[in-house]
C-alpha cells in the first residue's frame, strides 16, 4: 500500500513537471519551423505560475459547476497519468485501471469541462462544448478499435501488461497491425488534443476555436488548472502512443538507475513524437468542422484494418 | 316431468301476455314466467349432473348435459333481458319512440309492447324446445319456430331499415333452414339400413348416435355439408353471416341480446348434435376440416368490419360472428380439450356478449344514436356505471387475460396446437389481435373521450340491475366457477367429444 | 284396369310426373307474370301430391296418403289462394326484368340440373333396393335440381313475392327428395314441417304486405340502406 | 440453512398490494386519504417484496409452490429462483423510490385528478409485475403479463383529455397486445412439445425440440419480448408513451416494465429453449448494437426532456442485448465461462439502468412539476432554485453516460470485456462482429455523454430561457428523498460493485450451470477483473478514492492565489454588446446541430425559415425557424402498414353492401362449391 503511494507520488511529480515542458517544446519547435523565434521552452511554467497568483472573475450566471470543472479536469488528467507507464513498465495504479478506464476517466473530465463551458451562458461556451463533445464522440470508436488491436495481442487491457508484452517481442513495431493502429491513434491524438487539422490551439477567432471556446470565461487559478490539465492530457495521450508502440528504454524496476535511464529514453521518444506533431501542424491547414468526421472516419478505417490484420497476417 | 313444465310455462306465458293488454300485467307475466323457467332449468341441470340424461314420452324429449347447459344459459339470459326490457321500454315510452313514426298515437305503442311481450315467451319456448327435442326433425321444426317468432321482434320499431333487416333475416334464414331440412332428410335416409328406424324413434338423435357407425358414409358426408350450411346460417358463420349485423342493429336491444347469446347457442347446439353423428360415422377429420374452414372464414371476415366500423351495435354483431367462428373452430379441433374449450367459451361468451348488448342499449337510448362519431362526450362521464361496465365487458370479450374468455381461448388454442393445426392457430391469434385493436380503438374512444359539461344520468333501477348482476358474474367466473356448473360444462364437453353416455330407448 | 297394380306402370307414371314438375320449374324461371308464377306453383304442388299418392298406393303406406292429401289441400289450393289475394291487395301485377336475363337463367337452370344429377349419383345407389321399394328412384336427381333451381330463382328475382314462391319451390324440392328417398319422414315430423311452412308463408305474406305499404313497390333490390 | 420464510413474505407483499389497490379504490372520494393510503401501503408492500427478494437470493435454492385457480384446469404456480429474486429486488428498490416520490408528486393531483383510481392502477401494476417475475407456468405468466399491460395503459393515458395522450396510450396497448400474441404462440409451441404448462417442463422438453420448432419458438419469443423491451424496429410506442405518462409512472415504465422483456429473454432463451444456434445470438447482438446506436442518435435530436430519456431507454436496452447476445454466442461456441461474464454484464446493466433511468425520470418529473413544461428550449438556470434536483440529475447523467466511478461505467466495462473476449474465443464472422460491436458501444457511450451534457446544461445551467423557468420553487421534500435514495444506490453500486457481484452467482448457476463470481473479484475484494484471458482489471473504488485524494493538493494549489486576490463576480464576456441575455444562450437544437449535420443521411433534416417583414426583406420583423428530423420508422415502416390494413378493410366492406341478392349469391356459390368438391375430400 505504501509502495503504491510513493510510486504514484513520484510519477505525479514527474507528470506535473514534464507536461508544460512538452507543450512549451511543441510551441517553440512550431515557431522555429515557421522561421520565427517564438517563446522559450519554459514559458508555459511562467504562464501557470502567473495565473496561479492572479485573482479570479466568476461570471454571474455561473453555478458551482463552473468552479468545480477545472478541479475535475485537472484531477482526472492526473489520475490517468498515474495509470500509464511513463518511465517504468509497471505504472503505480495500472492494476486499478486499464486503458478503457483511462479513456473513460478522461471522458469524465471532458464532460465537466463542457458543462463548465455551457454554464457561462455565453454562445462561445455552448459552441465550444457542442463541438468538443461531437468530435470526441466521433473519435471514440476509432480510438477503441486501435486500443483493442493492441490489447488483444497483449491479452490484457492493462497498460503495463501491454507495455511488458510489447517489450518482450522484438521488432513488434514493424507488424502491419501495429503500424496501422499507430497511424489511427495518431490521428485521434491530433483530434483529442485539439491540434491544427482539427482545432487551432492558438487562435481566439470565434468560429474556429473548439477547446479555447469552452475555457474563454476562466481566469486566474481556474485557468491555470485547466491549462495544466490540458497539457497533462496531451502528455498522457503522447505517452500512450509512445510507450505501447515503442517500449524500449522502459525500466523493469523502480531503481534510481533504471528510472534515470528510463526517463532519458522517455524524453527522447516524446521529443521525436513532438516533432511529428509539429510537422503535421505546420504542413496542414485547419479543416472545416464538417470535414473533421471524414478525417476521423479514416482513423476508424485504419483501426478496423489494424484489427483485421492481427489475425490475417 | 321437469321437461314438460319447462315447455309449458313459456308457451302459456305468450298468449297469457297477449290477453292481458296492460303493460304492468304483461311485464309481470314475463318476469314470473322466465323466473320459473330459470328455476326449472337449474333443477334440470342438477338432475342431469346427478343422474344422467332425462327423457320423456319414450325418448321424444331428451335432455343430457349439453342440452341442460343450453337450456340453463337460454333461461338465464331470457330472465336478465326481460328485467332489462321493462326499464328499456319504459324509457322508450318516456322518449316517445313509439309516437315517433307519427301513426296512431298510444294504441300503436301498446300494440308494439303487446307484440314484444307475447312473442318473447314463445321465442323462449322455441329455444327450450330446440334443446330438449331428441328427434332431429323436431329440432328443425323448433329452430324454424325460433326464426318465425323472432322476425316480428326485428320489425319491432317498424322503421324502413328494420323492415329491410327483417326481410333479409327471414329470407336468408329460410334458405339456411331449407338446406338444414334437406340435411335432416339425408341423415334419416343414411340410417335406412339400421333396423327399426321406420318408426318415429328412427330419427331420434340418441338412437342414431348409438349406432352411428352403421350410417351410410357418402350420404352422411353430403348431409353434414348441408347441415353445416343450414344451421351455420342460423349461427351466423361466414359467408352466411350477412343478415346478422342488420338484424342485431335494428332489433330492440333486449331482443338483440337474446339473439346474440341464447339463439347462437341453440344454433351451435344443433350443429354439435350433427357433428357428434358425423364424428362417430366419418371420423374426426372430415367434419373437423370443414368446421375449421368456416371458423377461420368467420373470424377473418369480422376483422375488417370491426376495424372500420362506425356503428357500435353493428360492431357487437360482428363480434358475435367472430365468437361464433371461435366456437366452431373449437368444435373443428375436437378431442376432449377442444370440446371443453367450446362449452367453456359458450358459457363465458353468453354472459359477456349479453352484458355488452345491454350496455350498448343504455348508451343508445341516452344518446339516441349508435354511431361513434355522433356520441359527443365520453360515456364514462355521462353514465359512470354503464361506461365502466361497458369498458370491462369489451376488455373481457376481446380476450384480455384476467377475464375468463382468455382461459377458454387458451384451452382451444392448446387443443389446436396439440392436434397439429398450426396455420389455424396462427390465424386465430392474428385475427383476435386485429379485433382487439379495432374494438379497443372504437369503444375506448367512445367511452374515454373527454367530457364536455353533460349532466350525469341518474340511477336507472331496471336497467342497471341486470348490468350489475352480469358484471358481477363476469368477474366471479374469471376466478371461481361454481362446481356444479363446472361439472355440467364438463359433462357437456364429454358428450361433444365422445357422444352419448348411455343409449336411451 | 289390371295394369294399375303393375309397379312398372307406377314407376313410369312417377318419373313422368317428376319430369313435368322440373319442366314447370324451368318455365317459372322465365315467367314474367306474378299470377303465372302462382299458378305454376299450384300445379307443381298438385303433381307432387299425385306422386306421393302413387307411391302410397303401391306401398300401401297409409301415412303417405295423409301427407299426399295434406300437400294437395295446403300447397295446391290454399297457398295459391292466399298469395293471389295478396297480389290483388298490393296491386302490382307485372314482374320487371329479372337480374340475369331469361335465356341465360334458363341455361343456368340446365347446368343446375346437371349438378343435381352429379350430386345424386355421388351417394344414391338405387340398384340395391329393387321391386316396389325402388319406385321413383330417379326422382331424387330431379328433387335436388328442383331445390337448386328454386335457390337460383330466389337469387335472380327482384319481387318479394317471387322470392317467397322460390322459397316454397325449394321446399317442394326437399319434399320430393324425402318422398323418393325414404317415403317421407315419420308423420308427426311431416305435420310439424307442414305447420311450419304454413306459418312461414303467413309471416312472409304479412312482411310482403308491409314492404308493399312502406316502399310502395315490392322490388327487393331497393332495400339497400343497411351497409358496412 | 433452514427454509427462510420466502413464500410467506412474498404472499404478504402481494396481499399488501391487493389491499392497497382496493383501499385506494374505496377512498377515491377523499383525495388526501387516498394519497396517504396509496403511498403508505405501496411502500409497505415494496419493503415486504424487497425482503422476500433478499431472502430468496440468500436462500440459493429455488422455492416452488402453487395454488389452485378458479378454473380447475390450471394452477397458479410460482417459482422464486435467483432470476425471479433479482428482478423482484430491482422492482422493490424502484417501487420504494417511486412511492416516496409519488407522495409529493400526487399532492398536485388532489384537486384535479382521481387519486383513488391512480392508486388502484398503480398497485395492480406493481402486483402484476411481481407475479410476472415469479410466475412458473405459462398460463399465470400470460395473465400477469396482460394485466401489467392493461394497468400500464390505464396509467399512461391518465391525462386522457388531450388527444396526444390517448393516441399514445392506444398505440401502447395495441403494441403490447401484439407482443403478447407472439408470446402466446411461442408458449403454445413449447406446451405442445412438453405437454405441460410449467416452465420447468419446457427446459426438460427442449432437448427433443426439433431445430425448426426451436427456431420458430425463438423468433416468436424474441419478437414478443423485444416489442415490450423497445428494441429498434419495434420501439415506436416507447418515445410516444413515456413522455405523456405521469412522471412517476414513466419512471416505473422505463425502469422496470420494459425490463420484463429482458427478464423474459433471460428466462426463455437460457432456461426453456435449450442451446440456441449461433445465428440466434448474432441476431440479438446485431439488434442490440442497432438499438444502442440509433437510440442515442434519436435521443440527441430531442428537445423534449422525457422523450430524450425514453430514447435513452432504447439505447440502454441495446447495451443489455449486446451482453445477452454475446452470452448466447459464447454458450453455443462452448465457452460457458465467457457466457457467464457476458450474462452478468447484461444483468448488472439491467439493474444499473433501472436505477439511474428511474432517477433521471424522477428528476425530469420534478422539473415538470415545478416549471410545468418538458420543452428544454423553455428551461434553463434551474440549478439555483432547485439545487438538490440538479445534483441528483447530474449524478444520474454521469451514471448513464457510463463515466467512472459510478455504476453505469462498471456494467459497460464488463460488456466491453465480454465483447473483447469474443474476439479471441470465437471464429469466423463473429470474430469481427465483437470488436465492431465494441467500437459501436464506445460511440454510443460518447454520444450519450454528449446528449446528457446537452440535457443537463440546457435544463439546469446558465440563464432561464422561457417564462416558465423564472420564479420556480424546489421540489417537495418527499420527491427529493425518493431521488436521493436512488442517487445513493447509484454511488454505492458504482464504488461497491465488487461487493455486489456475488449475488449473480446463483443466477449464472441456474441459467448456465457455473459460478464465476470468485474469479471476477481479486485484489482483496477491491478490484474487478474480467475473469477472461483477454480481460483487464479495474477498480472503481480506487478510482473514486484516487480522485478525492488528488483533489486535496489541487485545492491547496488553487487557493494560494484566490486567498490573496480573492474572486470577483463579473458579467460574462459579451464582445461589447449591451448586456448578455438568455436569448444569446446556446439552445438544445443548436447544441445538437453538428451531429445533425454529420448524421444527416440518417436524419434527413428539414429546415424552414420564414422571415416576416413589412418594409424590405433585409429588415425582417420576425423570423420563424422550424426544423425537424424524419421519423424514418414511423414513416417508412408503420404508416404504410397501417394504411394498407385500413384500405384493405374499407375495400372488404363492399361484402356487406346491402343487396340481398349478393348475400344469397354468396351462400349459393359456397353451396355449389361444397357440393361438388367438399364431398370428395
Amino acid at each position: 500500500m505504501i509502495v503504491i503511494l510513493v510510486k504514484s507520488g513520484l510519477q505525479l511529480l514527474l507528470l506535473l513537471l514534464v507536461a508544460p515542458l512538452i507543450s512549451g517544446i511543441i510551441k517553440t519547435l512550431k515557431a522555429r519551423l515557421q522561421t520565427r523565434r517564438g517563446p522559450d521552452v519554459l514559458q508555459p511554467y511562467r504562464d501557470i505560475l502567473k495565473l496561479l497568483r492572479k485573482g479570479m472573475v466568476i461570471p454571474e450566471t455561473a453555478s458551482w459547476i463552473f468552479s468545480a470543472a477545472p478541479y475535475v479536469v485537472f484531477v482526472t488528467a492526473a489520475l490517468v497519468g498515474l495509470m500509464i507507464p511513463m518511465t517504468a513498465t509497471d505504472a503505480p495504479l495500472s492494476l486499478f485501471g486499464g486503458v478503457i478506464a483511462a479513456v473513460y476517466v478522461l471522458a469524465l473530465g471532458r464532460f465537466f469541462l463542457a458543462l463548465g463551458g455551457l454554464d457561462t451562458g455565453s454562445p462561445f461556451g455552448g459552441l465550444g462544448s457542442s463541438r468538443e463533445m461531437t468530435i470526441s464522440a466521433i473519435a471514440e470508436p476509432a480510438m477503441m478499435l486501435a486500443i483493442f488491436t493492441v490489447a488483444l495481442s497483449a491479452n490484457s487491457t492493462n497498460l503495463s501488461e501491454m507495455a511488458r508484452f510489447a517489450e518482450s517481442q522484438s521488432w513488434r513495431f514493424l507488424a502491419p497491425s501495429q503500424m496501422l493502429a499507430f497511424a489511427g491513434l495518431f490521428i485521434v491524438l491530433i483530434a483529442e488534443t485539439g491540434r491544427i487539422p482539427v482545432d487551432n490551439p492558438a487562435t481566439h477567432l470565434e468560429l474556429t476555436m473548439i477547446h479555447e471556446a469552452m475555457i474563454l470565461e476562466y481566469s486566474g487559478p481556474n485557468l491555470a488548472l485547466i491549462e495544466w490539465g490540458a497539457s497533462i492530457k496531451q502528455l498522457i495521450l503522447m505517452t500512450l502512443l509512445v510507450n505501447t508502440f515503442f517500449p524500449f528504454g522502459l525500466s523493469s524496476n523502480w531503481t534510481v538507475s533504471g528510472l534515470g535511464l528510463g526517463l532519458f529514453f522517455y524524453l527522447l521518444k516524446l521529443l521525436l513524437l513532438a516533432c511529428c506533431i509539429v510537422l503535421v501542424e505546420t504542413t496542414n491547414a485547419k479543416l472545416r468542422l464538417f470535414r473533421v468526421p471524414e478525417l476521423l472516419a479514416v482513423a476508424f478505417i485504419l483501426g478496423a484494418l489494424a484489427l483485421i490484420s492481427t489475425f490475417l497476417f | 316431468m321437469i321437461l314438460l313444465w319447462l315447455l309449458i310455462v313459456p308457451l302459456a306465458a305468450g298468449p297469457l301476455a297477449f290477453i292481458l293488454r296492460r303493460r304492468p300485467a304483461m311485464e309481470a307475466v314475463n318476469l314470473t314466467a322466465f323466473a320459473v323457467v330459470l328455476c326449472l332449468a337449474a333443477a334440470l341441470g342438477v338432475q342431469v349432473v346427478q343422474s344422467g340424461p332425462v327423457s320423456l314420452w319414450d325418448g321424444f324429449f331428451y335432455a343430457d348435459a349439453l342440452s341442460a347447459l343450453v337450456v340453463l344459459l337460454s333461461a338465464f339470459i331470457a330472465l336478465i333481458c326481460s328485467i332489462y326490457a321493462v326499464g328499456y321500454f319504459r324509457q322508450d315510452e318516456r322518449d316517445g319512440v313509439f309516437q315517433a313514426d307519427g301513426e296512431v298515437i298510444g294504441a300503436l305503442g301498446a300494440y308494439k309492447l303487446r307484440k314484444f311481450y307475447s312473442l318473447t315467451p314463445v321465442f323462449v319456448f322455441a329455444m327450450v324446445l330446440v334443446a330438449l327435442a331428441n328427434n332431429l326433425g323436431m329440432l328443425w321444426v323448433a329452430i324454424e319456430a325460433t326464426t318465425l317468432t323472432s322476425v316480428f321482434l326485428v320489425t319491432f320499431y317498424g322503421t324502413k331499415t328494420s323492415l329491410e333487416a327483417a326481410w333479409k333475416y327471414i329470407m336468408i334464414g329460410g334458405v339456411g333452414l331449407s338446406m338444414a331440412l334437406f340435411g335432416t332428410f339425408l341423415t334419416y335416409y343414411s340410417a335406412h339400413r339400421i333396423p327399426g328406424t321406420e318408426t318415429l324413434a328412427g330419427l331420434n338423435w340418441s338412437v342414431l348416435a348409438v349406432n352411428a357407425t352403421q350410417l351410410d358414409k357418402p350420404t352422411m358426408r353430403l348431409a353434414f355439408i348441408l347441415i353445416l350450411m343450414g344451421y351455420g346460417t342460423k349461427a351466423g358463420l361466414a359467408p352466411m353471416h350477412t343478415w346478422k349485423p342488420d338484424a342485431y342493429g335494428e332489433a330492440p336491444v333486449p331482443a338483440a341480446a337474446i339473439f346474440s347469446s341464447a339463439l347462437l347457442n341453440c344454433a351451435l347446439y344443433a350443429l354439435v348434435r350433427f357433428y357428434i353423428l358425423a364424428n362417430r360415422c366419418l371420423g374426426a377429420d372430415y367434419p373437423g376440416h370443414l368446421l375449421l374452414l368456416f371458423g377461420m372464414l368467420s373470424m377473418g371476415i369480422s376483422v375488417p368490419f370491426i376495424l372500420v366500423q362506425r356503428n357500435f351495435r353493428r360492431l357487437l354483431a360482428y363480434h358475435t360472428i367472430d365468437h361464433a367462428g371461435i366456437m366452431v373452430t373449437a368444435l373443428g379441433v375436437g378431442g376432449p380439450l377442444g370440446a371443453l374449450g367450446l362449452t367453456l367459451h359458450m358459457t363465458f361468451h353468453t354472459v359477456a356478449k349479453s352484458l355488452l348488448f345491454l350496455c350498448a342499449g343504455s348508451v343508445y337510448q341516452h344518446f339516441k344514436t349508435d354511431l361513434f362519431h355522433k356520441v359527443k362526450g365520453g360515456v364514462i362521464h355521462v353514465m359512470p356505471l354503464t361506461g365502466t361496465v361497458f369498458l370491462m365487458a369489451i376488455l373481457a370479450i376481446i380476450g384480455m387475460p384476467p377475464f375468463s374468455l382468455f382461459q377458454s381461448e387458451f384451452v382451444i388454442l392448446r387443443a389446436a396446437m396439440a392436434a397439429g393445426h398450426y396455420v389455424p392457430s396462427v390465424l386465430f391469434v392474428v385475427f383476435s389481435t386485429g379485433i382487439f385493436a379495432g374494438a379497443l380503438v372504437h369503444v375506448g374512444g367512445l367511452i374515454l373521450a373527454p367530457a364536455d359539461a353533460a349532466p350525469v344520468v341518474r340511477w336507472q333501477p331496471w336497467r342497471n340491475l341486470p348490468l350489475l348482476i352480469l358484471s358481477a358474474i363476469l368477474v366471479v367466473i374469471a376466478f371461481w366457477i361454481p362446481p356444479p356448473l363446472f361439472r355440467l360444462i364438463q359433462g357437456a364437453a364429454v358428450i361433444v367429444a365422445s357422444g352419448p353416455v348411455v343409449s336411451a330407448r | 284396369m289390371p295394369f294399375i297394380h303393375d309397379p312398372e306402370f307406377g314407376d313410369r307414371m312417377i318419373t313422368l310426373m317428376a319430369a313435368l314438375v322440373l319442366v314447370l320449374q324451368i318455365l317459372a324461371v322465365g315467367q314474367r307474370w306474378l299470377m303465372g308464377n302462382i299458378r305454376i306453383f299450384g300445379l307443381q304442388s298438385f303433381l307432387l301430391a299425385a306422386i306421393a299418392g302413387t307411391i302410397a298406393f303401391f306401398n300401401h303406406a297409409n301415412h303417405v296418403y295423409i301427407v299426399a292429401l295434406l300437400t294437395l289441400i295446403l300447397k295446391a289450393v290454399v297457398l295459391p289462394l292466399i298469395l293471389a289475394r295478396l297480389v290483388e291487395r298490393v296491386g302490382i301485377q307485372k314482374e320487371i326484368e329479372p337480374l340475369i336475363n331469361v335465356p341465360l337463367s334458363v341455361l343456368i337452370s340446365g347446368c343446375l340440373t346437371m349438378v343435381g344429377y352429379v350430386v345424386a349419383e355421388s351417394f344414391y345407389h338405387p340398384e340395391e333396393t329393387s321391386g316396389v321399394a325402388a319406385l321413383g328412384r330417379n326422382t331424387l336427381a330431379i328433387a335436388i335440381a328442383l331445390f337448386l333451381i328454386g335457390f337460383f330463382m330466389l337469387l335472380n328475382r327482384r319481387k318479394a313475392l317471387t322470392q317467397v314462391l322460390a322459397l316454397l319451390s325449394m321446399e317442394n324440392g326437399i319434399f320430393l327428395a324425402g318422398i323418393s328417398l325414404t317415403y317421407g319422414v315419420p308423420l308427426v315430423i311431416e305435420l310439424g314441417i307442414f305447420f311450419d311452412v304454413f306459418v312461414a308463408v303467413m309471416v312472409l305474406a304479412i312482411l310482403v304486405y308491409r314492404i308493399g305499404e312502406t316502399f310502395d313497390s315490392m322490388d327487393v333490390s331497393k332495400l339497400r340502406r343497411l351497409r358496412g | 440453512m433452514n427454509a427462510l420464510p420466502v413464500r410467506e413474505t412474498f404472499a404478504l407483499g402481494l396481499g399488501a398490494y391487493a389491499l392497497g389497490a382496493f383501499a385506494c379504490l374505496g377512498s377515491w372520494r377523499k383525495p388526501a386519504l387516498a394519497r396517504y393510503l396509496c403511498c403508505g401501503l405501496a411502500l409497505a408492500a415494496a419493503a415486504l417484496e424487497g425482503c422476500a427478494a433478499v431472502l430468496g437470493l440468500l436462500q440459493g435454492t429455488p422455492v416452488r409452490w402453487s395454488i389452485s385457480s378458479g378454473v380447475p384446469l390450471f394452477a397458479y404456480s410460482f417459482a422464486y429462483d435467483a432470476l425471479a429474486g433479482f428482478f423482484n429486488l430491482i422492482l422493490a428498490v424502484l417501487a420504494a423510490a417511486v412511492t416516496i416520490y409519488s407522495f409529493g408528486y400526487l399532492k398536485e393531483f388532489e384537486g384535479k385528478r382521481n387519486i383513488g383510481l391512480f392508486g388502484f392502477l398503480y398497485h395492480i401494476l406493481l402486483l402484476s409485475l411481481t407475479i410476472v417475475f415469479a410466475a412458473a407456468n405459462a398460463f399465470l405468466f400470460l395473465i400477469a403479463w396482460e394485466v401489467m399491460a392493461l394497468t400500464a395503459y390505464g396509467l399512461v393515458s391518465f391525462y386522457y383529455e388531450d388527444p396526444e395522450t390517448r393516441r399514445a396510450g392506444l398505440l401502447y396497448i395495441i403494441m403490447s397486445h401484439i407482443d403478447s400474441g407472439f408470446l402466446f404462440l411461442g408458449f403454445l409451441l413449447l406446451i405442445q412439445a412438453s405437454g405441460s404448462v410449467e416452465f420447468a417442463s419446457f427446459g426438460a422438453a427442449a432437448k427433443q425440440l426439433s431445430s425448426s420448432h426451436q427456431a420458430a419458438a425463438f423468433v416468436l419469443f424474441f419478437l414478443g419480448f423485444s416489442i415490450k423491451a423497445g428494441v429498434i424496429p419495434f420501439h415506436i410506442w416507447l418515445p410516444a408513451a413515456h413522455p405523456v405518462a405521469p412522471s412517476n409512472i414513466s419512471a416505473l415504465l422505463s425502469g422496470i416494465v420494459i425490463k420484463t422483456g429482458i427478464y423474459g429473454m433471460a428466462r426463455i432463451f437460457f432456461d426453456a429453449l435449450g442451446v440456441l444456434p449461433a445465428w440466434a445470438g448474432m441476431l440479438v447482438l446485431i439488434l442490440g448494437v442497432a438499438s444502442a446506436v440509433l437510440g442515442v442518435l434519436y435521443a440527441l435530436m430531442e428537445h423534449d426532456l422525457k422523450r430524450l430519456l425514453a430514447y435513452h431507454s432504447i439505447e440502454n436496452i441495446g447495451i443489455i442485448l449486446m451482453g445477452l447476445g454475446s452470452a448466447l454466442i459464447f454458450r453455443v461456441m462452448g465457452h460457458p465461462q465467457l457466457a457467464a461474464v457476458a450474462l452478468i454484464a447484461a444483468m448488472f446493466h439491467t439493474l444499473n439502468h433501472a436505477i439511474f433511468k428511474c432517477l433521471l425520470f424522477l428528476g425530469a418529473g420534478s422539473v415538470l412539476h415545478s416549471t410545468g413544461t418538458r420543452n428544454m428550449e423553455k428551461l434553463g438556470g434551474l440549478i439555483r432554485p432547485m439545487p438538490a434536483t440538479a445534483f441528483c440529475f447530474l449524478i444520474g447523467a454521469v451514471a448513464i453516460s457510463g463515466l467512472p466511478p459510478l455504476n453505469g461505467f462498471v456494467s459497460e466495462w464488463l460488456t466491453y470485456q465480454s465483447l473483447l473476449a469474443g474476439f479471441g474465443a470465437t471464429g469466423g464472422l463473429t470474430r469481427i462482429l465483437f470488436p465492431i460491436a465494441g467500437s459501436m458501444l464506445a460511440l454510443t457511450g460518447a454520444l450519450a455523454a454528449a446528449c446528457f451534457v446537452k440535457a443537463f446544461a440546457i435544463t439546469f445551467l446558465a440563464l432561464p430561457r422561457g417564462a416558465e423557468s423564472h420564479h420556480v420553487h424546489e421540489a417537495p421534500r418527499s420527491m427529493l428523498i425518493g431521488m436521493g435514495w436512488l442517487t445513493t444506490a447509484c454511488v454505492f453500486l458504482g464504488l461497491g460493485a465488487t461487493w455486489f457481484l456475488p449475488i449473480f452467482d446463483a443466477m449464472t448457476e441456474q441459467l448456465l450451470g457455473l459460478r464465476v463470481g470468485v474469479n471476477l473479484i481479486t485484489g482483496k475484494g477491491l478490484v474487478l477483473s474480467a475473469g477472461t484471458s483477454h480481460g483487464g482489471t479495474v477498480s472503481t473504488a480506487v478510482i473514486g478514492i484516487g480522485l478525492l485524494i488528488l483533489m486535496a493538493p489541487t485545492a491547496l494549489l488553487a487557493s494560494i492565489g484566490a486567498r490573496r486576490f480573492g474572486r470577483r463576480q463579473g458579467p460574462t464576456w459579451d464582445c461589447g454588446l449591451p448586456g448578455l441575455s438568455s436569448e444569446n444562450e446556446y439552445t438544445a437544437t443548436a447544441f445538437s446541430k453538428p451531429l445533425r449535420m454529420i448524421f444527416s443521411a440518417l436524419y434527413q433534416p428539414r429546415r424552414e425559415i420564414q422571415a416576416v417583414f413589412d418594409v424590405s426583406p433585409y429588415y425582417p420583423k420576425e423570423i420563424h425557424f422550424e426544423s425537424e428530423i424524419e421519423p424514418t420508422f414511423e414513416k417508412r415502416l408503420y404508416a404504410p402498414l397501417q394504411d394498407l390494413i385500413l384500405r384493405l378493410s374499407i375495400k372488404l366492406r363492399a361484402v356487406q353492401a346491402g343487396s340481398i341478392h349478393a348475400y344469397l349469391a354468396y351462400i349459393f356459390i359456397t353451396l355449389i362449391l361444397l357440393l361438388l368438391f367438399g364431398v370428395r375430400s
